[in-house]
Formats: structure tokens, C-alpha cells, sequence
């Protein structure tokens, strides 16, 4: 009884409200100071440029980008009523849906056969990796001359087993399908390492296990793989969706935004917009677009994808 | 860690300290001259430096000319600023709107400096309000490439190319007949072969004189003339005669070369290439026009070179010194035919390179006869008006649609209806 | 039922020092085979290898007949509990038992039935939703052996199924896992460290010590009959008693220390022949000397009370003995006890080859008068 | 584990046909670079001719060696650059506790989805502004905090099992210490495939060092690159093509060797 | 050397159901305290929230007389044997031995004096260049261990940290942690599943159950007076045969099946006015009626033979019994064996409360004759 009077005293005397906030305070401290130094630089490079891209994007500018007229909301007005910012978003769509689910299925696919133990399998892992050493100038030249319309190794393997030649490029029905094929190809690269590395953190007696049970090797993909994937997959498919929001050199390089804005992606339009029409208004205005746009998406993703992410 | 190479800053400064006390005077020079291109200017510039002592010219790539120019207009008016810098024609007024330049015109006064020596026909598309703000550069305009073997073996005249929209129909049909896997002629979606066809005609790109009398308010091709071309090409499409590149110049040239396409439009730059890599012979010829129209001639596209305001006089001078070496008569014949760009001055025609060159290549020359006959008008001056570049994409979408079977009428339309927005548009924005 | 066989089977990690050496073995289909050796022994190893997780480096192995080197673990239909369990951490306990049996394509009611009765044993029906991260240790442990048990593969084995279990309920599994075993007639393999699983549990024992077989035998022969010193030592808790000795006559002293009168001996036996004699006695045969005449009188130096029983711990030379009385004595330490020490229940080693030379005399069995 | 033979040889055919299929780009620009410009034109698939021209020409357009070693030292301060900041943040994010983690996370991942070209032109004033223009500094600074190497690496610490970081608070070691000495070893994986990405993607930029510089003494390999190509005029594919090999050899070789050390950290430091 | 106090300490993972509840406990500084319960019944939870792993929920910590509910790990200057050993994976058996001293900032001269200690009691000294994949379980465990020991930290919590040992092993390793414990005073929380671990080793022992203390006490203690039938069952091997029964005046029936004469007994006494009776008895009490005259016969329905012991299983109706005899008995399944029961070894329990009427008679404890 003493005793728990005494306890109740010393108990009183420590202020445990102030402890615990001081204690936060030095872990809030700590973190920033982690932090710090990616704070500060992004906010010199990302947050102060996102600040003036929001601020141009209610003006109209002159031809060196200071502003010359203030509009409010014009801007977006006019974007979310010209047919070809419209046509842009939608292709921006459908190039996203073209590229993130098929460079994600065909990298695990490789990753997959990649991760097997077997003898000069460095070498082919090497090969599956090459293409993120390209850049995508390098790359969209290769694909260019894939792509030619007569002498293309694609068309002359279509003319050869009796097809007509596609205008892969030129043709509206084709150009956004044969740009996201060479955009899986660019991005496979770093897609297949990033999952690879992710394969063989997996714990092998898991799958030791499920040797002894006889889990068929498929079953194995689909049971124990993909879910303990499930971090790496989360990650790679919120980076792939960014990044083919943001997609522009190959466009630049392979068909320009047409055929008839067919290829257009946002982000092309934003530097043509800027950097050929000199319309940073316009051109901030669907930068914010665009950044909202992903945000939503990421967010979404974050919602729903981190709750069927399993860390170990 | 960074071993910061300070040579920009320190290099202005030490021109300037040179420029007093009699050293070599630093000029820089940004130009987007990639490629052979770049080899030949590289050469201009070392035999410029050596064959004097009171400038140092230093030539910077940039990359292209949109990458160029965007970047000249973020470090316009500052120290980082070149002392010249090379600009396509269709930034001309751009620069003219950025006041960071020094137009040229102020030394010609100075000095009474004769450009008269100049082909008349650059210098009239340089010449904005009767001033010249930059000097012209290196200059090129589209011609018609056609295949000489193709045409013999479908029964042509390989030494008389069709000269309106017509004849080259109606070669392009026999072309076809000829050899099935040949088509007849590929037009590039391009905004400048456009622009160049519709001065053919005599056609205006914008109104207000081309943009030349004041700034313009909106297209001038609404009519006819600018239609005639989309139907043009219509027609040789529905005779299956027309090859679709796209916006693609690289896979129409190797299409020509390769014997896929007979005819076709590009810059005369390219000449040189397209002789020297075809494996039949090939021809060059004016672009062609309607029927009913007569020719007018073309207007001259390439780039000219800016001088930046602010600079110190020495350094201004020393550059304008340069300037004008750049169009000496023997400077221009190199450069000419090393490059396939015209000679802005014509003497350089008569030099023996040239002559050389052109005893070899006899088409070469077509290319400049077709310059010069061109009869000087508001037409062929060309448009005028910065927001060019955008009127070329919206044509070039306008000339993709009737490529993939769209509507000409549709096509054609709602392209001048874009054209005008986005000209009102940069007209707000520059506050007028 | 599967009968394993191993030939000359060898294992090295690095391709220089084997793990395990020569194993020769043969496994009846429906024994229950015990394996035991001191930690790093290979234990682990030999069991992987069976499994065909780890190359077998040399040697054959045969199940059911059949020579399966270079068949892969799902062709060899076995089932595994894994020493650190391996459960998926993203699945919850239910689907991990359930696991292998989706793969195997097993129906959805049999499924359910076998997880019911599995989990109902183990003590795990209030847990099937959970996440192996939200389970305590031996909770996880049981989940591993639910796992292999609801396969009912013909060959089963287990690696220290039963380590992280307190004694109560790894009584109750003991139990359980011998009747399941019995029941399907399975093969068994199975590796421990604690005595009373081994003694009970197996039809056989295998010792193993440094990659090499000991001795294989029924538990109670190896506990009466130690090959040698190592397996002496090894089976039995406390572990045997034991000293150097020499003959004096018929005086046989240990340790230089405690003399022991053997009565008659033939000099021609091998025990007096041996140069370097080492003899050992169980706990349980250092007797208090209650009822009998005290042999000797011993220092006592420390002392456990187990409740059931109580450890007394003497010191004979350099060497520590231990006692074992059944209850609970009062025994201080520092007081002389007066103890009963039988020759006959004296086991006698070559000290240098480690090997037996005459285990404890086949002592008469106790025996309660049957009724 | 052992596999049979029959299965080995479906998986090697697998390889096989996927690496082809995905080399075919670039075998096709191995081939351009031994062609003659005519031969590429008319559209050859094999060259009629070897020739080494082309490559003799690439190394006359530009200082190569120079561009090349300028390349190397950019490319490897933003990679050390971004291994730093990246692995603090994400340590921050994963091993700490503090409020508004969550939040401030997010806010990180937000900076992924601002458009490179977008931030462009004010990122260039600033570094003109801090007088860098020029310098090895201003072509890596900007790229030093990147969100994308947080979040690679979040995700990789997030499986490190959290008793490690326990039994270290135990012993009284401080975050630091951990994050030395613990973490960063144990992710070395990761950070190996994020220090390969990160050395690509900066080998690889163009817009960036092309503004940022203005004369060629710190200029990097692809504008040199770029530089190959022209205006108005006909490319030499060729020499675009051997200019393009002779700048990718060298990642293709650090990817090989990348790839290596990761096997070897994979194997070293398996968690289990 | 750091006294440990729980005020009413409380623990719940999921803000509903609560694994731990109202700990209230004190143990002393030097003390070794043994934690004992069945699996899942919060013994880890409570150690990591003594260790600051786990947020404590309710109650009050103190350690060495301060309150340090808020207080980080390594300000509460203690040491941890994780369950699942948490090794750095990266780092060799040194340095992950070395780790924390190295963030003590330790003279390395010292470090190595401990390592060189530590590593040689462990059996270790072979392996310091081994990373912990290439370890066995037992080697694994090993060096968690000596991670733990080698920081010399006052307070040192356990979490069965000799589970994956063998038996003569664990017999070494545990005489050496409690030497080591007494040599430098250190204050020890210790988990345990095993019996003689908590029987030698612990000055107290605390039966946790279901996340409540059920009994904290003397090892012997808690043997011979269990609080309730949880501990009666729980502390023993085999634990304590149990049994429903009635007084029917002097006799005892139990499980309607076994008679037991209790000779006079008050009838004021508690026994008999508890409505719903269980008595108990332990193994060792049911002795073989050799030398004693038989009180009861019994049919056997199983044997065990564990070398040094035997036990014999009797059904008591719907309960089975348990019977350990020292030494080898060669009984048979089906025999009838004739057993002695005495009634002075009951312990009686109120069934309906569980708890403890009256203990086994404080038997005198067996003496042998001191010389
Ligand atoms: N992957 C490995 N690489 C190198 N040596 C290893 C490896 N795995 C185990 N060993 C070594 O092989 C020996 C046998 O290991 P094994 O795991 O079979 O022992 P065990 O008998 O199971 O021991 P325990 O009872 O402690 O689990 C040990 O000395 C161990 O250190
Ligand atoms: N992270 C968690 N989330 C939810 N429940 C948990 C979590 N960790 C443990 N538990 C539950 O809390 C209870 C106590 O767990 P604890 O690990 O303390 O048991 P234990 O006494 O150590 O058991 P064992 O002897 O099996 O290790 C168990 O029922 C367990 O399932
Ligand atoms: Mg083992
Ligand atoms: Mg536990």
C-alpha cells in the first residue's frame, strides 16, 4: 500500500504528457534531419519550379516566359476546350494503359525465367537489362528504322509471311500502339531489374517448402512469387504510371505527336506549348494538369495497392 | 569536389580587360548546327580566328534551334547571354518581340554597310520593316527530288519533271503503272512545305501583308489557294499514287532511295546526300504549283545569326566583324558546298569550288535557279509571325488527317479556325 | 509407407570439409526413426538432402525403392517441417496449412476436413485468420507441423517439430504426432534434442557426431549399451558418469580417486587387458544408501531439486558425477553422503578408441508382481 | 535445389528467344554502325560492305574521351549523390517514427509526378543564379534528391525484419550507427540496382547538360551525341548509329558488372 | 544488477482483446527469474515490453527503481535473447558477437578478452568467421546468445534461449549462464519451456497463463504446493495425474473408479465441504508396490521406457495416470500392476475456483544418513 503510494508520487512527479512530447519532438527532429538535405534541394528544384509553373499558369507570357497578362482561370478554360489538349489526355490514357500493364507482364515474365539458377544466365541477364543503358534517343532510332514503312524489319516480316505492310507510324490506328511498343521495350530494361532483385530477396526456404508440397510451378508464381513480389510490383507499377505520364522523348523522336495528334502525350504538348510556341501559360496550365492528374492516380494507388502489399 | 570550370564568367571578364588593353576580343557564338553542318562551321570560325589577331571566335552547339532558342531567351539580357547566336526564320520575330537583340541595321548605318550584295531573296525575308535585325545565315528552300531511272523506265521524260500539281498526278499514275511498288510522290507533313507551296501560288500565309505590314490577326489562305494543296494530295491518294510518311523526313528520304516513291519535297540542303546515295540517278526540279496558277517561287527557310544587346561595344563590333566574313564570297562558296546551303551571296556562285561542284552535280544548281526565279513579293517574303510554329503543327495534324482518309473540307477548316485562335492568342499574350 | 536408403551418402558445403561422411542407412517403411546428435552434427543437412533441398555431393539414396538423386523434392512425396518453420508470411494460418494441399489439388471438402481435425489437435482453431507475424513462437511452430501433418505424405520428416512448445502440450503432441503416424502407417524421420521425444517416440535412434553415424539402435539399446563414449555421454539426461580407471587387483580406481571393489574378475577379459580404461555409470545407479550398505562416502558440491526428483552432483577427481534420487532429499551441500555404487552397473571403455568393452551387466529387470 | 534437364532446356529456349527478341534493336544498330551511309538509305539489312568509317568519323565529330570522362564524373556524383539522400529519406521513412511521416512521404512521392520539362527552365535559372552554369555541379545537383530512389528503397528497408533494428536499440546503438552499419549493408542490393539506374539515367540525360552548359569543356557524351545529328539535312545514320554504340558499350559494361556485385550482395546478405 | 517492477502492467495488440492483464510484480536486483506458461500466453510480449520493444498499454515499469515506461531500449540498459535469434545477416559470428560492444564504444582490447571468453564457453571459437546462413539452428542460437552475454548489460532478458541445444549441451550452457548470472550479479528474465531449465536455474518462477500470473513462487514451491490446477498440470513431467472425486465418508472415490482410504479426516475440514472436488498426484507418488504393500491394482495401457525411467500409463476411468519409476521396469501393456498410492500425496483442489484446498502432506523430506 506504501509502496503504491510512493509509486503514485514519483509517477506524478515525472510529467509523462511533457516526456512523451519531447520525446517526439527528437524523433520528429531526427527524421528531418534525415530528411534535411532531399528537403531542401527539392524544394530549390521541384517544389519552387511547381510553385511557379502553378503561378504562370494563370498568366499569359511572353516569348521569354515573363508574364505579361494576367487571365485567372482562362487558361484552363481554353485547354479543357480545345479538342486537342482533349484528344491529348485521352491518348495520354490509353498510352498508359498500353505500356504499364505490358512492360509489367512481360519483365516478370522475364524475371522470372531469369531467376532461375542455371549456367551463363549473368549473360542473358545482362541482355534483359541492356535496354535500360539505351537512351531513348538511341533507342527511338533503333525503332525508327523497325518501324520504316518499306524497309522496316517489322513490315518486311509481315510482307514476307503474306501481310500488308502496317504504317506504323503514320497510320492513326497504329502510331500510339507502335509507340507504346517501343516504350515497353525502352522500359523493360529497368523494369526486369528492379524485379529481379526483388525475386531473389524472397526467402528460399519458402520456396523449399513448397517444392516438398509439390506446388507446381505455376502455383508457386502465383502463391508464394507474386505476393512476396508484392512490394517490389507495388513500387514498379506506381513508378511505370508516372513515368509514362511523362513520357516524351521517343515521341519527339518517332512520330512528333502525330498522325494527327494520335501520339500527342501531355507531355509533349507541354513542351511544344513552351518550348516551340513559347505559351508558358498554357503550357503551366497543363503541367498542372498533368500533376494532378498523377497525383490522383498515385493516390488512388496508394489506397488501394499498399493495403494488398505484404512486407514481410 | 567539383572542379568548377569558370570559364563563361571569366572569359566575358577577360574580353572585356582585352578589349581595353588590345588583345583578342572574345565573341561567343551559339548555333544548333549539328552534324556535317557542324564540321563546315567549325572550319568558317578557325579560319576566321587565323586570319586575324583582334577576334576569338568560339563556337558553342546548342542543340536544335527550339533548344537553342529557349535557351538564349532564358539567359537574354544577361551576362551568360552569347554575343551571337544562330536562329531559325521562324524565331525572327520571336527575337524581334524578346528586345534582347541588337539589330544589325545599327552597324550597316554606322558603317553604310552595302547588303545589297546579298541574294535579294534572303535579304527580303530578313528585312522586317524595312530593317534588317539579323544577318542571314544559312539558307536552303524545298525542291522536288525525283527518281531519273523510274521515270525512263514508266516512259517519262526524265529531263522534263512535272512542273504543276497536274503532271505530277498524272507521272505519278504512270510511274505506278510502271512498277506497282512504286508509288508516285510522298509530301512530308511538314508546315514549311506547306507554306512554300501556298507562295508558289502567291498565296498569303497571313494577313496584314504576311504579317509584314503589321502584326497579323489572323490566316490568309482560307481560301483556294491553301485548299488546292490538301485536295492535291487528296487526289493522288485516292490513285493510290501518294506515299505517307507522316512528319517523317528520315523514312521518305530512305523510301525515295530505296525505290519506293518517285517523287518528292524536301530542303535543298539535302541535295548533296540524296545524289551522292542514290543507286540511280536522280533528278532535281522547281516544286510545283496548280495548273491554273502561275509560279510565283519560294520563300527562303534556313537561319540567320543574332547579335545580343547589352555587350560590350568592343565585343559587338569584333562580332559584327565576323558577321560579314561569314558572307565574303569565298567563305560562302565553301560553305555552300559543303554544306548544300545557298550561298547568301551569289557572288560565290562564280567561285571555282562551286563550279567545281557543280560540273559534278549538275542538278545542284537547279536549286538555285529555282531561288532565283523567284519573283520578289509579299508571297514569297513569307509569313511573319511568332507564334509560327504552332500554325505548322496545326498543319501538318490538317495534311495528316487527308493522309488517313479524313475529310478535306473537315481537315482544311478546322485548321484555320486553330491557326486563328492560336494567333488572337499570342496576340493577347504579348498585351495587344 | 516409404523405406528410405542411403548408400554412402557424403555432403561438403564448400567442397572441402564434408558435413556429413559415409552414411549408410536404412529406413523401414513405417518405422519411426529417430535422429539425435549435438548441434551442427548435420542433422539438418541429412534431413534436407532426403528431402532433396541440398545436392547430395556423394553416395545414393533410394525411397521406396527407387534411386531419387536426381529427383526433385515434389517428386519424392515427403513431406517437411522446417527447423525455422518457413511458413509464408503473407498467408494466414489457414492457407498456410491449406498450402499444399491446393496445390496437390486436393478436394475443397477433404481440404476442410483434414484442416479441422489438424488444427483441432494442434490447438490452433482460434487462430486460422491470423498472420504468422501476429503469432508467438511455439504458435508458429505448430503451424509448421499442422502443415506436414495434413499432407499425409507416405514420408514425413520433422526438424525439431516440437522445440518451442511447452512440456505440457509437447507431451500431448508427442502423443499425437506417434498415433497419426502409426494410424497412416508413415515414414518417419525425425530430429531432436530432447531426450524424452527420443526415447519414446522411436522405433529407432540414430547418433550422429561430426557427420558420422554413432550407433543406430532401439533407444533402450543404446541407453543400456552406448557403442561408445560419444553416444554414452550423449544419450541420457543427466548425462552417464564417467572417469578414468585403473585395475589394482581387484580394486578398481577411478580417477585416482574412488576405489571400487570388483569382486572375481577374469584377468583374460578385454576390460583388463585394455591399457586406458574409462568406466561410466548412469545418475540412477549412484544410489543413496537408504536401505543397502554405503560403498562410499561422497562430497556432495551441488544439489537440484526437480520436485520429482533430485540431482546431487559429487565431485570424483577432476571429474563432476551426478546422482539422480527419485522425490525430493535434503541434501546440503558440503555434507559428506554416504552412497551405493554396484560394479555391476559399471560400463567399461577403451579410453583411446572410445569403444565399449562391457556395458552395465544385463541387470535383471524391476519387476512388480503381476497380480 | 536440382532441376531436370528437360525442364533446364525449355528454360534456356525461353532465354534464348526473349533475348533475341529484345536484342533485335540493337543488333539492328550493331549492323548500321559497320554499314555505309548508302547502304543504310536503301534500306540493307546486312551490310554489303564492313566498314569502319563510320566509327572513324564519330571519333573525329567530337572530343569524345573528353565528353566521355565528363559523362563518367557527372553520372557518378549524382549516383553517390542520390544513394546518400535516397537511403537517409527512406531510412527516415521506414526505421523512424515521428508525426506527419505518412504525409511527408507522400509529399515525396508527389515530387515524382512534376514533369521534368516543366521544371525546366526555373531549375536553369537557378543554377545560373547560383553561378553554376558550367560546372560539374550544376549538371548533378539538381538531380541529387530524387523521390524515385526513396521509394525504391523504402520498399527494400520495409523488408528488413524489424528485430534487427530491435536488437540494436538494445545494445544502445544509435540510428545512425544502424543505419551505417546495418542497414545500408543489408539493402546492399538495392543499392546497387539504384546506384545502376541512377548512373544510367544520368549517362543518359540531354536536355539537362545541354542547358546547362554552354561550351564543351564539361559537356557530356550525349549531346556530343546529339551533335552527330543534324538539321535540314540528311543524318549519317551510320555514324549516329557507331557514335550511339560507342556511348552505350560503356553502361553495358557497368550493367554487366552491376549485375555481378549483385548476385554477390544477394548471396551475402540473404536475410534468412 | 537492476530490481524490475510491474505495476499492473497490461498489453493489448489490437485495442480489444488483452494479452497481457494486470502484471503485478517485482523482481529482485541479482535475481534469476524463470517465465514459464504455454505457448501464446504473453511471455515474449511481456519480455519485449520490459526490453521497450512493445508499447506498454497500461501499468507502470520500473527498473532499477526508476519508472521507464517512456524510456527508449538502450536507456534502460539491458540486454535480449530474441526468440527467432535476429542475427544481422551481413555480419560474421564475430562481429555480430562484437556488434553491440563496438556501439559501446568498448576498449577492443576488452572486446576481444570477452569474445575470446564467450565464444569458448559457447563452443563457438571454430565458427567466428561463418555468416549466420551458413550456421545450424543450434549454432545460430548459439551466438544469439552470446550477443547477449558478451554485453555484460545488468538486466538480461532470455527468450528461450537454449530451445534448439542438445541435452548435454543445454546441461552445459545452462550451468554456465546461471555462473555467469551469479558472477556478475546480473538480474535475469528468462523464458523457458522447459521444466529442469526452470527447476535448476530460477530462484523464482512465474506461471503466466492466458496473460495472467497464475502462480510466482520458489521452483519447489510451486512443485509441491501448485496454486491452482493450471500450475499443478503445468510444472511437472509428466504433470500431475488429476481426478474428480467424492468423499464417501472415509473413502475417497475418484472418477468413480479408484478407491482411497483417507483414514479419519475432520469433516469440518475445507476438503470436505468443497462442493465439486479434483485431487492430484504426482508421477513419482504412484510407487511401484515392491517393497510396500499394494493399495491399488491397475490395468497398464502404456509403457514408456526412457532408459533412466519408466512410465507406466493407467486409465482412471475417463483420465489417464501417469506412474515414474527410477530405472528400467519391464511391465507390459495389459498387465495389472499393482501400485501403491499413499494418501498423504494427494493435493486437493476446489474443481469450480481451481484452486488449492490442501497441498500434498508436507512430507518429510527423504534424509540419507550423514556420515
Ligand atoms: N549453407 C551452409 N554453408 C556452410 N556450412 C553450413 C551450411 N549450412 C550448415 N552448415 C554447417 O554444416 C554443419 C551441419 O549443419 P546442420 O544444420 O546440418 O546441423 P544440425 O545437426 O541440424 O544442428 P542443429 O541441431 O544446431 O540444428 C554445421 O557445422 C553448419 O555450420
Ligand atoms: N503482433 C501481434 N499482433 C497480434 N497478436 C499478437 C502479436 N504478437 C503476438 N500476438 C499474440 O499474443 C499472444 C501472446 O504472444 P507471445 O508471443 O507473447 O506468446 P509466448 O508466451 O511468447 O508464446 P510462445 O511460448 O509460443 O513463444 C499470442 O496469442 C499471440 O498470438
Ligand atoms: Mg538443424
Ligand atoms: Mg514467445
Amino acid at each position: 500500500m506504501k509502496e503504491a503510494v510512493v509509486l503514485q508520487e514519483q509517477y506524478r512527479k515525472i510529467d509523462f504528457l511533457k516526456i512523451k512530447k519531447k520525446q517526439k519532438r527528437v524523433r520528429f527532429v531526427k527524421g528531418m534531419l534525415f530528411l534535411l538535405p532531399s528537403m531542401i534541394l527539392f524544394s530549390v528544384f521541384l517544389f519552387y519550379p511547381m510553385a511557379r509553373t502553378l503561378y504562370l499558369s494563370f498568366f499569359l507570357t511572353d516569348n521569354s516566359g515573363a508574364t505579361t497578362v494576367f487571365v485567372g482561370l482562362d487558361n484552363f478554360k481554353n485547354i479543357f476546350t480545345s479538342p486537342i489538349f482533349l484528344k491529348s489526355l485521352q491518348s495520354t490514357f490509353l498510352f498508359v494503359l498500353y505500356t504499364v500493364p505490358g512492360t509489367i507482364v512481360i519483365s516478370l515474365f522475364l524475371a522470372v525465367i531469369a531467376n532461375e539458377k542455371l549456367k551463363g544466365i549473368g549473360f542473358f541477364r545482362m541482355i534483359f537489362s541492356s535496354t535500360m543503358g539505351i537512351s531513348v534517343a538511341a533507342a527511338s532510332v533503333f525503332w525508327m528504322f523497325l518501324f520504316h514503312p518499306t524497309m522496316g524489319w517489322l513490315n518486311q516480316l509481315l510482307e514476307a509471311v503474306g501481310l500488308e505492310g502496317i504504317g506504323w507510324l503514320t497510320d492513326p490506328k497504329w502510331a500510339l500502339i507502335s509507340v507504346s511498343i517501343s516504350t515497353i521495350w525502352m522500359n523493360l530494361g529497368f523494369t526486369f531489374l528492379i524485379l529481379l532483385g526483388g525475386l531473389q530477396s524472397i526467402d528460399s526456404h519458402l520456396y523449399e517448402s513448397a517444392e516438398i508440397d509439390g506446388a507446381s510451378y505455376l502455383y508457386k508464381l502465383r502463391r508464394i512469387t507474386i505476393p512476396m513480389l508484392s512490394p517490389t510490383l507495388f513500387f514498379v507499377i506506381t513508378v511505370s504510371f508516372i513515368n509514362a505520364f511523362q513520357t516524351f522523348g521517343q515521341i519527339d523522336m518517332l512520330t512528333r505527336g502525330g498522325p494527327q495528334n494520335e501520339t500527342n502525350l501531355l507531355v509533349y504538348s507541354i513542351y511544344q506549348e513552351a518550348f516551340e510556341n513559347y505559351q508558358y501559360g498554357t503550357a503551366s496550365a497543363q503541367a498542372v494538369v498533368l500533376f494532378v492528374i498523377i497525383l490522383l492516380m498515385t493516390l488512388l494507388q496508394f489506397k488501394l495497392g499498399e493495403r494488398k502489399v505484404h512486407y514481410q | 569536389a567539383c572542379s568548377s570550370v569558370e570559364k563563361d564568367s571569366e572569359g566575358t571578364a577577360k574580353a572585356k580587360e582585352d578589349g581595353e588593353s588590345g588583345g583578342k576580343t572574345e565573341v561567343t557564338f551559339w548555333h544548333a548546327m549539328g552534324g556535317q553542318a557542324q564540321v563546315a562551321l567549325d572550319e568558317i570560325v578557325k579560319k576566321y580566328n587565323e586570319s586575324q589577331d583582334e577576334v576569338q571566335v568560339n563556337a558553342e552547339y546548342q542543340g536544335t534551334y527550339e533548344e537553342t532558342l529557349s535557351k538564349y531567351h532564358s539567359v537574354g539580357g544577361t551576362d551568360d547571354a552569347p554575343t551571337i547566336v544562330q536562329v531559325n526564320e521562324i524565331g525572327t520575330m520571336s527575337m524581334v518581340h524578346s528586345g534582347n537583340v541588337e539589330p544589325i541595321q545599327k552597324f550597316i548605318d554606322e558603317e553604310g554597310y552595302d547588303m545589297s550584295n546579298l541574294e535579294e531573296n534572303i535579304t527580303n525575308y530578313y528585312k522586317v520593316d524595312g530593317k534588317f535585325y539579323s544577318m542571314p545565315f544559312n539558307s536552303s528552300t524545298p525542291v522536288m527530288y525525283y527518281n531519273k531511272d523510274a521515270f525512263k523506265e514508266a516512259g517519262l521524260d526524265p529531263e522534263a519533271p512535272p512542273e504543276t500539281y497536274e503532271e505530277v498526278e498524272a507521272a505519278g499514275k504512270a510511274i505506278k503503272e510502271s512498277n506497282s511498288d512504286m508509288k508516285g510522290f510522298a509530301l512530308q507533313a511538314y508546315g514549311w512545305l506547306f507554306e512554300e507551296l501556298l507562295a508558289n501560288q502567291g498565296g498569303l500565309l497571313l494577313n496584314n501583308d504576311n504579317g509584314r505590314g503589321d502584326t497579323a490577326t489572323e490566316v490568309a489562305f482560307d481560301n483556294k489557294k491553301g485548299k488546292s494543296i490538301f485536295e492535291w494530295v487528296k487526289r493522288m491518294m485516292d490513285e493510290d499514287t501518294f506515299a505517307n510518311y507522316g512528319t517523317n523526313s528520315d523514312n521518305m528520304v530512305t523510301g525515295f532511295l530505296s525505290g519506293d516513291v518517285a517523287m518528292f519535297m524536301q530542303s535543298s540542303a539535302s541535295a548533296r546526300d540524296v545524289i551522292d546515295n542514290a543507286p540511280f540517278e536522280v533528278g532535281v526540279a522547281f516544286i510545283p504549283y496548280p495548273e491554273k496558277e502561275e509560279r510565283h517561287g519560294v520563300v527562303i527557310g534556313g537561319a540567320s545569326l543574332w547579335m545580343s544587346k547589352g555587350k560590350a561595344e568592343e565585343e559587338q563590333k569584333a562580332a559584327w566583324d565576323f558577321l560579314k566574313y561569314v558572307q565574303k564570297p569565298e567563305v560562302q562558296a565553301e560553305w555552300h558546298v559543303g554544306t548544300g546551303y545557298f550561298a547568301i551571296n551569289p557572288k560565290a556562285y562564280e567561285q571555282q569550288v562551286v563550279q567545281e561542284a557543280y560540273q559534278k552535280m549538275p542538278q545542284l544548281q537547279v536549286t538555285v535557279e529555282q531561288l532565283q526565279a523567284t519573283k520578289p513579293s509579299i508571297a514569297t517574303q513569307g509569313g511573319l509571325m511568332d507564334m509560327i510554329p504552332e500554325e505548322r503543327k496545326i498543319i501538318e495534324t490538317a495534311l495528316e488527317t487527308v493522309y488517313n482518309g479524313g475529310d478535306v473540307d473537315e481537315a482544311f477548316s478546322t485548321a484555320v479556325e486553330q491557326v486563328n485562335a492560336a494567333i488572337e492568342q499570342a496576340n493577347t499574350a504579348r498585351g495587344e | 509407407m516409404s523405406k528410405v536408403e542411403l548408400w554412402d551418402i557424403s555432403k561438403s558445403y564448400d567442397k572441402q570439409a564434408n558435413v556429413l561422411n559415409g552414411i549408410n542407412l536404412s529406413i523401414e517403411a513405417g518405422e519411426f526413426f529417430v535422429l539425435v546428435g549435438p548441434s551442427g552434427s548435420g542433422k539438418s543437412t541429412l534431413l534436407r538432402m532426403i528431402a532433396g533441398l541440398e545436392e547430395i555431393t556423394g553416395g545414393t539414396l533410394k525411397i521406396a525403392d527407387r534411386i531419387v538423386n536426381h529427383l526433385r523434392p515434389k517428386d519424392r512425396n515427403l513431406s517437411m517441417v522446417f527447423q525455422n518453420y518457413a511458413l509464408y508470411p503473407h498467408l494466414n494460418v489457414e492457407q498456410n496449412i491449406l498450402f499444399g494441399l491446393h496445390a496437390k489439388k486436393v478436394s475443397k471438402q477433404e481440404q476442410q476436413d483434414r484442416l479441422k481435425k489438424t488444427t483441432e489437435m494442434m490447438g490452433l482453431s482460434e487462430l486460422l485468420k491470423r498472420k504468422p507475424r501476429e503469432l508467438s513462437g511455439g504458435q508458429r511452430q505448430r503451424v509448421a507441423l499442422a502443415r506436414s501433418v495434413v499432407s499425409e505424405a507416405p514420408l514425413c520428416l520433422m526438424d525439431e517439430p516440437l522445440s518451442n512448445l511447452d512440456a505440457k502440450l509437447r507431451a500431448h503432441m508427442r502423443i499425437e504426432v506417434r498415433r497419426l503416424q502409426k494410424k497412416l502407417g508413415l515414414t518417419m524421420i525425425y530430429v531432436t534434442h530432447d531426450q524424452v521425444e527420443a526415447m519414446t517416440m522411436g522405433d529407432r535412434i540414430m547418433v550422429l557426431n561430426d557427420g558420422e553415424i554413432q550407433q543406430v539402435g532401439e533407444p533402450i539399446a543404446l541407453y543400456n549399451e552406448p557403442a561408445n563414449l560419444f553416444v554414452a555421454s550423449f544419450i541420457g539426461s543427466p548425462k552417464m558418469n564417467l572417469g578414468k580407471a585403473v585395475f589394482n587387483q581387484q580394486m578398481l580406481k577411478v580417477e585416482d580417486f574412488l576405489e571400487i571393489d570388483m569382486g572375481s574378475i577374469q584377468p583374460a577379459t578385454k576390460i583388463v587387458q585394455a591399457k586406458n580404461l574409462t568406466i561410466g555409470i548412469r545418475a540412477e545407479h549412484i544410489l543413496p544408501a537408504v536401505d543397502r550398505e554405503a560403498t562410499h562416502h561422497l562430497d556432495v558440491i551441488n544439489v537440484e531439486q526437480l520436485g520429482n526428483e533430485t540431482l546431487a552432483t559429487f565431485e570424483i577427481g577432476p571429474e563432476l558425477w551426478t546422482a539422480k534420487w527419485l522425490g525430493q532429499w535434503s541434501i546440503k551441500v558440503g555434507e559428506k553422503v554416504p552412497v551405493h555404487i554396484s560394479r555391476d552397473k559399471l560400463c567399461f571403455f577403451d579410453t583411446d578408441s572410445g569403444l565399449l568393452l562391457k556395458a552395465a551387466s544385463p541387470t535383471k529387470e524391476k519387476e512388480v508382481a503381476v497380480v | 535445389m536440382t532441376m531436370s534437364s528437360s525442364k533446364k532446356l525449355v528454360f534456356y529456349l525461353l532465354l534464348t528467344v526473349s533475348a533475341l527478341l529484345l536484342f533485335a534493336p540493337a543488333i539492328v544498330a550493331f549492323l548500321m554502325s559497320f554499314m555505309s551511309s548508302q547502304d543504310i538509305l536503301t534500306g540493307k539489312i546486312l551490310p554489303e560492305t564492313w566498314t569502319l568509317d563510320n566509327y572513324i568519323k564519330a571519333f573525329e565529330r567530337f572530343p569524345l574521351f573528353g565528353y566521355l570522362m565528363n559523362s563518367f564524373i557527372v553520372s557518378l556524383f549524382i549516383t553517390l549523390g542520390q544513394l546518400l539522400l535516397s537511403s537517409m529519406a527512406a531510412y527516415a521513412f521506414v526505421f523512424l517514427e515521428f508525426k506527419g511521416r505518412d504525409t511527408l512521404f507522400f509529399i515525396f512521392i508527389a515530387t515524382m509526378m512534376i514533369p521534368f520539362e516543366a521544371s525546366i527552365i526555373p531549375n536553369f535559372q537557378t543554377i545560373r543564379g547560383l553561378d553554376l552554369l558550367n560546372t560539374y555541379t550544376g549538371l548533378s545537383l539538381p538531380f541529387f534528391a530524387v523521390a524515385f530512389g526513396t521509394f525504391l528503397l523504402r520498399q527494400h528497408f520495409k523488408q528488413i525484419p524489424k528485430e534487427l533494428k530491435e536488437a540494436s536499440e538494445i545494445t544502445g546503438m544509435g540510428d545512425v550507427k544502424f543505419y551505417l552499419t546495418v542497414v545500408l549493408p543489408v539493402a546492399k542490393t538495392s543499392l546497387v540496382t539504384l546506384g545502376v539506374y541512377g548512373f544510367l539515367t544520368s549517362w543518359n540525360m540531354y536536355l539537362w547538360p545541354l542547358l546547362s552548359t554552354t561550351d564543351d569543356t564539361v559537356r557530356t557524351v550525349q549531346i556530343g551525341l546529339k551533335q552527330l545529328q543534324s538539321q535540314e539535312q540528311l543524318n549519317e545514320w551510320g555514324v549516329i548509329m557507331a557514335g550511339g554504340l560507342i556511348v552505350v558499350l560503356p553502361t553495358l559494361i557497368l550493367l554487366f558488372l552491376g549485375q555481378k556485385k549483385l548476385q554477390k550482395g544477394l548471396t551475402e546478405g540473404a536475410i534468412k
